[in-house]
């Protein structure tokens, strides 16, 4: 979520890619676990999970966010509050 | 320019190669995690018909989460991308 | 499991050792939680955990090819069963 | 023909760099699971006996479980090949 | 020795780039690891104070640990070089 | 812990590179797991597991140096002990 723009570099560009990507999976990941803690039957077209995900996803992109800038503020020496 | 559209190739087949990679390796880590689930007993080499039908439908389940996740996903990095977008036009 | 055969294209054999190297641990790593739950002494050439690996091997690559078909059967947009 | 040659030997490269990976990999994951298991206590720097017998046990435990689940494997793998094969010729 | 200093170099690039690439992976691993500990509630689509709080406790601890550990482990790592080196100067 | 020594060859040193940090991301993994089982406050720096941590690197090391005898043994086929 931090990351530098891509400005032609391409291994700054491929770094991008895994990173996003392994962002992408560990919240899949970690959300489903959240979200449907039991495998009842397979259809989740209606109720819970889906508005589960759609929250999950937006409390885990700010979480990434927070943890980028904790780890910033900690480089930088600063100790956060 | 010549140059340019080179490493443009180079961008996409990598894309390309990371997709693959990511899909079997998500097929491999799906398998594991329905396996964890649904398989207890080792009184045959073979599945039962219970174990088999509870590997089905949390396969469904993760694949339809998963497909959702994805969604809101490029919703959020799209957002992203704009906020940036328009911080840049305001300098 | 559902790999597309190697045609000399060295990209997709170096993708499908990845993907059965990958398979090899995760079914190894699973089985062994599945069938040594306690490590109570070094020995495994008698009893239990033998007969429980042969088993527990020809589960997960059932499972493999079982998951592949709900996973094809979802791209091509067929509800399973 | 040289060009097919030269992929082979590419391609056994491939190989041999991903076993050399592959075992490393192993190895850590053998440390982190073993240790795990085995250490509880932090009162002192070094292993004691209990905790290194320990170790020893799960490791061998570990090997040889993954020596008898890598023929099963590739027992699967080469009826999966030969049922292919046959599947080919009866086209 | 022009082919010796462009191995160093080539050396150099891949310990760069591998440092990045663990960098971005232990940020990514940072956030499951404090998300899975601080984020239950599902009622919002935003971050409530404590759970933020909370966040910002978890990674200091990590990033703290993970300080300390490094020092350690980066101690141990030269110790074992210098007995390695007095072992060749034995011989 | 028991590799090869680099001499010159790049294929090597990079094998040994992506051990020895894929080592310390797990020992670190473990030993936060082990010395610092809950989350209370976020200061580090006094007390308990600043000690844990020390040990518990001290110990994971030669951890480290026991499997790889322990492997060393069974693949030359002689049963340790």
């Amino acid at each position: 979520m931090n990351m530098p723009q891509g400005q032609g570099n391409l291994d700054a560009m491929k770094a991008e890619m895994i990173f996003v990507a392994d962002l992408f999976n560990k919240m899949s990941e970690m959300c489903f676990k959240k979200c449907v803690p039991r495998f009842h039957d397979g259809d989740l077209n209606t109720g819970e999970p889906v508005v589960c995900a759609d929250r999950c996803v937006g409390k885990y992109v700010e979480a990434t966010n927070k943890v980028g800038e904790v780890m910033q503020q900690l480089q930088q020496g600063q100790a956060p509050q | 320019q010549a140059q340019q559209q080179q490493e443009q190739m180079r961008l996409m087949e990598m894309m390309q190669e990371m997709q693959v990679a990511d899909s079997l390796r998500m097929y491999n880590e799906l398998v594991q995690r329905c396996f964890g689930h649904c398989v207890e007993n080792f009184r045959s080499r073979k599945l039962d018909g219970k174990e088999e039908a509870c590997i089905v439908r949390c396969c469904q389940k993760f694949l339809k989460f998963t497909q959702r996740a994805t969604q809101r996903f490029q919703e959020h990095q799209q957002e992203m991308a704009e906020e940036a977008a328009k911080a840049q036009q305001n300098k």
